[in-house]
């Protein structure tokens, strides 16, 4: 690693406030910072500390109208970039300083091919021919370890996985070579497998050009793994700086102390509670899913005749009993989401799933309002499955009015200590969803599936965006609700160490189809399918000491679910390998 | 011949603009203002008239003879008349274009007009082919026998359906021979692209030397009558066929200049309101007489630019047998209350009256309406289009009273009688029928008809009289309120030459094409 | 592609059938009776029932409209009662004018609506804005006889630029096609500026400008795509509208479109004209909506034609 | 256990605020404010217009035309002039509000309401009901709206609200496309799922979290609608179906005079002046709606 100690960007005293409807207040407080060029800076720290909105006011791309810079320099080398004009600050953008933003679902645009938006930026800053700007795109796609790099410029985003996106959202970053590059939580979307490659690939690309990175995760994995110096953010300050190996040595300041003991870790004992015994025997399981199938039909031909198949979900049976954790794992795309709203009876399916005792299918209405009493879903993006347009405030209690329990003043009370249980704040209440940061809004789904004491929560991906300490919050949450009240969770999860933490049982998907589960112990401690063991090894240690060398990576591209009619997907028998541990057959 | 103005010159084109679509130039349908006067200058029947005027003069038919009881009518032949497509017209095609228009599979519209030829019931019945009272003497004479004497024969040999067809274009284009027409007149057809523009050619082996003046002429159709008097003024266009629009009426007498191009002539035409006399109140005679005396025909001629005078009777002043001696009722509010209260209605009651909805007619009826309302009638106005009006007036229960105007009578020939049958007789006041006032008066039906075996052209002004005595009980009975004449206002290029009366020709409307010539050929 | 058309087509047939179906008989109920006006003022009521048994009037309806449509499938509109004429030739003779008109007329306002809309939104809240939705306003609330009146006194009267109506060349099309296209630039503006500000807040303006693109390339190249989309969507009922709009400019440039003949048709309840013209107008609708339908993967790539 | 960390209060609180009422935030705003008075003034002139005014709206006076026929201009006894029949123009305007109010603004409503239900209805619900009601706006759209007029003029006694009728019945149905394709697109958005998930009915999910994305929609399509409705009604009355002379409205008075535009300019400019006061003065109002409704934009003065 180089070390030159020659400083690029400099933050003096930088405040942002947002302008409220009544009146302004600070998200940033007076933050100061120096990077070094080829240094990689982490930026972690609690969620809504105003980390993406210090990204956003280096590149001068502050939300508008809300959000303004209220005092404080930013120096780009010499340049003030807070007195620069639009015009001028557009040459800074893309060439010297380049985003990678939170959401690499929104951030490409739908309509313009892959290559038109790597090529535009290339030629805006560049002086190349269409041809050679082409070419430079190639190269990117190719540096990113995109396959068919040349085919993928005549795609469009929506053709592409979200891990594909972020390294194409990468890529763009890196046409250019600039000498800073922001990525604000650049992995959080994507599974361990392809979070691997991601990271590997930064650190590749900043050893090759020597580009100062400027990295925002609230993952310690990652920090651990990535940076070179760390800051702590919290409340919109500066609570902590330094280097790596000192932060995760000796932490200075109590948060980060706090931070830092709250990270799970894989299997270690941290917060690791004793593993239950499956409590196979007990009649009355929560759920009990058997055999579930969900297609999704593609229609084409003259008359829409079903041409073609989605098998996302290919037979796939568990059950969860009261009190019991299950967490599903997988790859991005192997139907976990889809098994998922199955349950929540937001898909069609074929199959049995017997919740409380009652099949899914052949409901009446109030039968079903009352099943959907009892099993709640907290859904992977937590900004789209909220309704924008609504104070969380209300989209919590609204759960609780549809289902007539309680007063108007008994709601908000109830909403109140809701909002106090998962680490938000009452006068939050009145806020609306955009307002908050991406953990924010988590917090405010997780309540929302609270709010009527389910006997099931379904939880998708939903404690992968809030930074570690308010995910030893919530999952701390979720155990005390587990033993209040005896709920059940499906937990769907990237997150190894996590799902290590707080599940009882494991089952991992492929393709639609489970390959392995078993009690946690038996699939960590002994994990007997190849995939299982991959994924395992993917996860990041946060232990700077501990870097691994390279990412174990997943070369070949994931097969497709997609099906053309009559091909059904072979079927894979599950074995028992001893109590209880069912593995299928590699093939 | 005699009618050929001294001063024409001979050649030149002009172009003559229209709002509306020229359906068909076949003769035994055409029925348009538009066409009506194209067919004229593509056709030629057995009468026409002395151009600018109403006179009837032979016009194929050499010299024709009546016999002492009116009922046999015998017409020589014009010999060496030729069709445009080369071939010579003889009475063969004169007896063909009869039966072809009386033929209900023609579907012509002026099929009744020809009632009084023997064996047109059996035609028009579809049990025999030719008409029985049409016959070919020799190639050159044709004689008509007529069930009863009909004084207005000779003006029915002299309109559009009457126009002499040859017989092999006509099966040769079959329902299209109105796109095709194929005549003896003055001009042919050279072009017609639907919807845009109509060009007629001079017709060289016209039989009347020295007619016509003009080369050519060109219909443009679809124009907005405001943009065509903009053309006009830029001297794009020769004639407003749809006359000067009233938004454009006080601007163009305003200037001189104009004004001196504008020509103002008489029209048969008559506008008025009928009154449904079998529906109460208006069974009430005197209540009729009221309404008749609650207008203010002077207001409603203002409204109107003063393009009219008032009227006082159904005929036009410039029909014959039109009765100058007849005050008719008089504008008088008092009179028309005290009458209404006689009958029954002190305070007065409420009514629809009907109107077409193209402008100036709902700013009549408004006037109207506001008139009645000064004697205690409350008119709501229903402003519909045409089709719909004629539908509710021939709706026994549909229409208490009608504004004529839009719809109203511009007749198909000039004849005293032809403002009575279809809208005043007991043959009109029948479901989808015209007499849109149900007036029927036996009586007076018995008396038209005597009117009209007056067939001796000698004993024309006791015919006349007749009429007008018709027309006096008719305003005794007062089943109209008529309001006014209307004049024809119209407009021509400073290089259109010909006598003023052309261009407000009674018969050819707007103008008489084969008479009006053009001043700048050398 | 192939497929989906296909199957919009049979979809659009049923529509059309629908649409026949229900003037046939909204036509049928009218109480104006075609056969008098056929047979003239002085027609015995003998001749009238003539008349009508020729035409077949004197049928059940259901016979009348099954008639109808075995002669439709061969390209048959009937004839017109008053002109008399094969009402398919009418139509043929005339379509080509209006299809000219409305091409002019969707150009202009797409060409003045999306550029107005656009810079509004880009401009929002300033007085440029301000002023081009005013504009806008006045463009969709001022009589179109009125504006085409005018269109023509100013820059065919005065300024002799263009023909006084009538039809031919690219010059006689200008004002029609303004005249026509200032109504629907008023909606297009409006609906652009709409769609196009809830564009320029999406995330991926903010990867474009974080790219360092120019003003210019971030307005065309990524938010009007995405904006555009919604009035795309608008091509279907703009024909509509349009054909509500094309008598009167029709009539006031003299332009021989269908327009005046379904105005005229109207007027005297010219049934076979009627029911052709609805057909023609109906099927222009439909493939409109069609057409929009098509385009719109061209621009969004992840909608599909299904 | 309890939680190690407290929750994160915010720098600088904000104040629990009371929720600011729409109108209060609405009547903040110079714009629509100006919106609110000139509506109110529409409104006022047509309720108050025998007050307003001496003179009779249909009265044809003596003295209000010349003597060749022709209207006056404006003057001190005619402020805005006399029609072609010499009534005042001013009093025709202000009793044309009663009818041009209800046109632009019921029956433009009714048709937004009606459009609006059917597009949001067809576009939640797929299967036959979505795939019915579309096909049947598909049909309406194809169907000319002038032919259903007329045959509803031959069908009922023409009336003011027989042609508010019509309009709706034949503007709904763009509306209705328009919502239909934004309905269908928020309906794949996640937060219905999750509205689902909780238990809540069609109603709810339509009515409070699907209708408020769609109000700029709406909001454009009714605004504009009012100028085409209130000129629609002047057609419709021209056939024979709506308020017939010599009742006035806005669109009639413009309808009757248009040909007059050079000869009696006033005519065709008062009318005209009034639609577009109104329609702007609504635009106003609905695009400070729009803002105030739509919480991403709060921050914007
Ligand atoms: N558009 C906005 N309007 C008002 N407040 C906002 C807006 N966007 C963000 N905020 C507030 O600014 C603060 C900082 O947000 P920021 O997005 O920088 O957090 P973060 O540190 O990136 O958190 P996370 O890790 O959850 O993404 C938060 O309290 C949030 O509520
Ligand atoms: N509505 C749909 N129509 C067609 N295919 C779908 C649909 N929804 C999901 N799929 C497909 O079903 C498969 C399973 O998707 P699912 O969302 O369940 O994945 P996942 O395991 O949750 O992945 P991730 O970790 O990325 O969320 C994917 O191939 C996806 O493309
Ligand atoms: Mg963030
Ligand atoms: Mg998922």
């Amino acid at each position: 690693m180089t070390s030159t100690p020659e400083t690029i960007l400099t933050i003096a005293n930088l405040c942002v406030s947002v302008r409220g409807e009544e009146g302004s207040r600070e998200v940033v407080s007076n933050l100061s910072l120096t990077l070094k060029r080829g240094e990689t800076l982490c930026i972690a720290g609690e969620s809504g500390s105003g980390k993406s909105m210090t990204a956003l006011a280096i590149m001068q791309l502050l939300p508008q109208p809300a959000a303004r810079i209220s005092a404080g320099t930013i120096h780009l080398g010499a340049t003030e970039l807070t007195a620069l004009d639009e015009r001028r600050m557009r040459h800074i953008r893309g060439d010297r300083i380049a985003m990678i933003f939170q959401e690499p679902m929104t951030s490409l645009n739908p309509v313009l091919s892959i290559g038109r938006q790597l090529t535009e930026s290339i030629e805006a800053h560049t002086s190349l021919s269409p041809a050679e700007a082409r070419q430079r795109a190639i190269e990117a796609l190719k540096a990113v370890r995109i396959s068919e790099a040349e085919s993928r410029l005549r795609q469009f985003p929506h053709e592409l996985s979200g891990g594909m996106r972020q390294r194409v959202m990468i890529a763009m970053a890196l046409a250019l070579e600039p000498d800073v590059l922001i990525a604000d939580e650049p992995t959080t979307a994507l599974d361990v497998t392809v979070q691997g490659e991601v990271l590997e690939l930064l650190r590749d690309l900043q050893q090759k050009h020597g580009t100062s990175v400027i990295l925002i995760t609230h993952d310690m994995g990652v920090v651990a793994e990535m940076a070179d110096r760390v800051i702590i953010m919290r409340h919109g300050r500066m609570v902590e700086e330094g280097k790596t190996s000192d932060i995760f040595a000796r932490p200075q300041a109590e948060y980060t102390r706090e931070l830092l003991a709250a990270v799970p870790r894989i299997g270690s004992g941290a917060g690791r509670q004793k593993s239950r015994e499956a409590e196979a025997a007990t009649p009355a399981k929560v759920a009990e899913v058997t055999d579930l199938h969900v297609r999704f039909d593609l229609r084409g031909g003259v008359f829409g005749r079903v041409t073609r198949r989605v098998h996302a979900v290919e037979g796939v049976s568990f059950s969860i009993a009261p009190n019991e954790t299950l967490a599903l794992v997988g790859e991005s795309g192997c139907g976990k989401s889809t098994t998922a709203k199955a349950l929540a009876g937001l898909v069609p399916y074929s199959g049995d799933i017997v919740v409380g005792g009652r099949n899914l299918s052949g409901l009446g209405r109030d039968e079903r309002k009352a099943v959907r009493r009892d099993v709640q879903m907290i859904f992977q993006d937590p900004y789209a499955s909220l309704d924008p347009r609504m104070r969380v405030g209300d989209l919590v209690a609204e759960p609780l009015l549809i289902h007539g329990i309680a007063s108007k003043e008994e709601r908000r009370e109830r909403v109140a200590a809701l909002f106090d249980r998962v680490g938000l704040s009452s006068d939050q209440m009145e806020l609306y969803p955009h307002e908050f940061s991406g953990g924010q809004r988590q917090r405010v789904c997780i309540a929302r599936a609270l709010a009527l004491r389910p006997k099931l929560i379904i939880a998708d991906e939903s404690v992968s965006a809030l930074d570690v300490s308010v995910q030893a919050r919530v999952l701390d949450l979720l155990k005390e609700l587990q033993r209040e009240f005896g709920v059940a969770y499906l937990f769907i999860s990237h997150d190894m160490a996590v799902v290590e933490n707080i599940s009882d049982r494991v089952a991992v998907m492929y393709l639609g189809q489970i390959v392995e589960m078993g009690t946690r112990d038996q699939v960590f401690s002994n994990p007997r399918h190849p995939y299982t063991r991959r994924l395992i090894e993917a996860v990041p240690v946060p232990d700077p000491a501990r870097r691994p060398s390279r990412f174990a990576r997943l070369d070949q591209e994931i097969p497709s679910a997609t099906r053309r009619i009559g091909e059904a997907p072979l079927k894979l028998a599950l074995s028992d390998v001893g109590n209880g541990h069912l593995v299928a057959a590699e093939g | 011949e005699d009618t050929v103005d001294p001063n024409a010159k001979q050649g030149g084109a002009i172009t003559i603009t229209y709002k509306d679509d020229v359906a068909t130039l076949d003769p035994a349908i055409g029925y348009d203002w538009q066409n009506w006067s194209m067919i004229k200058s593509l056709f030629d029947g057995l009468m026409d008239y002395e151009p600018g005027t109403t006179n009837l003069k032979p016009d194929l038919a050499e010299s024709y003879e009546i016999s002492p009881d009116g009922k046999t009518f015998t017409f020589k032949l014009r010999h060496g008349v030729k069709f445009h497509n080369g071939r010579e017209m003889t009475a063969e095609d004169v007896k063909y274009s009869l039966d072809r228009v009386t033929n209900p599979k023609t579907q012509s519209p002026g099929a009744g007009f020809f009632g009084s030829i023997k064996g047109y019931d059996d035609v028009a019945a579809g049990k025999a082919e030719t008409l029985s009272g049409v016959t070919v003497v020799d190639p050159y004479t044709v004689k008509f026998e007529l069930t009863r004497p009909d004084a207005t024969f000779l003006h029915v040999m002299a309109i559009n359906f009457s126009h002499v067809v040859p017989k092999e274009e006509v099966e040769k284009y079959g329902a299209d021979f109105g796109k095709h027409p194929v005549g003896t007149g003055a001009f042919k057809l050279a072009e017609w692209t639907l919807g845009q523009r109509i060009v007629f050619e001079r017709n060289a082996d016209y039989w009347h030397k020295g007619l016509p003046h003009l080369d050519k002429i060109t219909f443009e159709i679809g124009q907005e009558p405001i943009v065509a008097l903009l053309r006009l003024q830029k001297g794009e266009i020769d004639v407003p066929g749809d006359g000067i629009p009233p938004a454009k009426f006080q601007e163009v007498m305003a200037d001189p200049e104009q004004k001196a191009r504008v020509v103002e002539g008489g029209q048969l035409h008559t506008g008025y309101v009928t009154m449904n006399t079998t529906m109460a109140p208006f069974d009430n005679v005197k209540v009729r007489q009221a309404v008749n005396m609650a207008l203010n025909k002077a207001r409603i001629i203002q409204i109107i630019n003063g393009r009219a005078v008032p009227a006082n009777q159904p005929l036009p002043p410039s029909m014959p047998g039109y009765d100058k001696a007849y005050k008719g009722y008089p504008y008088d509010v008092a009179k028309a209350k005290a009458l209404l209260a006689e009958a029954g209605h002190p305070d007065g009651f409420d009514t629809q009256l009907f109107a077409m909805n193209t402008d100036p007619n709902p700013r009549i009826a408004q006037a109207i309406q506001q008139d009645l309302a000064a004697i205690g009638i409350k008119a709501s106005i229903q402003s519909l289009a045409q089709a719909n009006v004629i539908a509710a007036g021939g709706d026994k229960a549909g229409a208490p009273m009608i504004w004529s105007g839009g719809m109203a009578w511009i007749a198909d020939f000039p004849d005293p009688s032809n403002f009575y049958g279809p809208i005043l007789g007991c043959a009109g006041a029948v479901p989808g029928g015209w007499n849109w006032s149900w007036y029927c008066n036996k009586d007076l039906d018995a008396k038209a008809a005597e009117a009209d075996s007056v067939v001796d052209p000698a004993k024309a002004a006791e015919r006349d009289k007749m009429w007008s005595a018709i027309y006096d009980k008719v305003m005794e009975d007062a089943p109209w309120a008529p309001v006014f004449n209307e004049q024809r206002f119209t407009m021509k290029s400073a290089r259109m030459g010909g006598a003023d009366n052309l261009y407000v020709d009674p018969v050819h409307i707007p103008i008489n094409y084969d008479n009006v010539y053009v001043k700048d050929v050398q | 592609m192939i497929a989906y058309l296909g199957r919009r087509l049979i979809q659009s047939l049923l529509i059309l059938l629908g649409v026949s179906l229900i003037t046939f008989a909204l036509l049928y109920l009218l109480p104006a009776d075609p056969v008098r006006q056929i047979a003239g003022r002085s027609a015995t009521p003998q001749t009238v029932e003539n008349i009508r048994q020729q035409l077949g009037l004197d049928q059940p309806f259901v016979v009348q409209y099954w008639h109808y449509l075995t002669k439709l499938v061969s390209g048959d509109l009937g004839r017109s009662y008053i002109q008399r004429s094969e009402v398919t030739e009418l139509i043929v003779s005339r379509l080509p004018a209006s299809l000219l008109l409305m091409v002019g007329a969707i150009l202009c306002e797409l060409l003045i609506g999306l550029s107005m809309g656009l810079i509004a939104a880009v401009k929002r809240g300033t007085a440029t804005d301000q002023t081009l939705m005013v504009a806008s306003f006045i463009g969709v609330s001022a009589p179109q006889f009125v504006v085409g009146l005018l269109l023509l006194y100013v820059f065919a009267v005065r300024l002799s630029w263009f023909p006084i109506g009538g039809y031919g060349t690219w010059r006689h099309l200008v004002l029609p096609s303004l005249t026509m296209g200032i109504l629907g630039a008023g909606w297009y503006a409006r609906m652009m500026r709409s769609s196009m500000i809830d564009v320029l807040r999406q995330d991926y303006v903010r990867t474009a400008r974080a790219k360092g693109l120019a003003r210019g390339a971030i307005i065309f190249r990524h938010a009007l795509p995405n904006a555009i989309l919604p009035v795309v969507a608008m091509i279907g009922i703009d024909i509509g509208i349009f054909m509500g709009g094309i008598v009167v400019v029709e009539s006031v440039f003299g332009w021989p479109g269908i327009g005046q003949l379904a105005w005229q048709a109207i007027q005297r309840v010219d049934i076979p004209i009627i029911m052709g013209v609805t057909l023609v107008s109906a099927f222009a609708i439909v493939l409109g909506n069609l057409l929009a339908d098509i385009i719109a993967p061209f621009i969004d790539p992840r909608i599909k034609l299904r | 256990m309890t939680s190690p960390i407290a929750p994160d209060l915010m720098a600088g609180r904000m104040p629990a605020k009371p929720r600011a009422g729409v109108w209060r935030r609405l009547v903040k705003r110079r714009l629509a404010l100006l919106g609110l008075v000139t509506v109110a003034i529409v409104v006022a002139g047509a309720i108050l217009a025998p007050w307003l005014t001496g003179y009779d709206p249909n009265e044809q006076m003596f003295d209000g035309l010349t003597i060749e026929g022709s209207p006056l201009p404006p003057s001190a006894k005619f402020w805005l002039g006399t029609d072609l029949l010499g009534r005042d123009l001013l009093t025709r305007i202000l009793y044309g509000a009663r009818t041009s109010l209800i046109i632009g603004i019921v029956a433009n409503g009714v048709a937004l309401l009606i459009g609006t239900l059917v597009g949001v209805t067809a576009g939640y619900f797929r299967g036959w009901i979505g795939g019915a009601l579309m096909r049947f706006t598909d049909l309406m759209m194809a169907f000319p709206a002038l032919l259903l007029a007329i045959c509803l003029a031959a069908v009922f006694q023409p009336s003011l609200w027989i042609v508010a009728m019509v309009i709706a019945l034949v503007n709904w149905v763009q509306t209705a496309r328009v919502v239909y394709t934004e309905t269908s697109s928020l309906a794949e958005r996640e937060f219905i799922d999750a509205e689902r998930t909780i238990g809540a009915g069609a109603p709810r999910i339509l009515f409070r979290h699907i209708l408020p994305h769609l109000l700029p929609t709406i909001i454009v399509w009714g605004t504009l609608g009012i100028s085409t409705t209130v000129l629609l009604e002047a057609t419709l009355s021209f056939l024979g179906i709506g308020v017939q002379p010599p009742t006035a409205s806005w669109g009639n008075i413009i309808f009757e005079n248009q040909t007059y535009f050079q000869a009696a300019p006033w005519l065709v400019f008062f009318p005209g002046a009034a639609i577009l006061a109104l329609a702007l003065a609504f635009n106003l109002i609905g695009d400070a709606l729009r803002d105030i409704l739509d919480p991403t934009q709060r921050g914007r003065a």
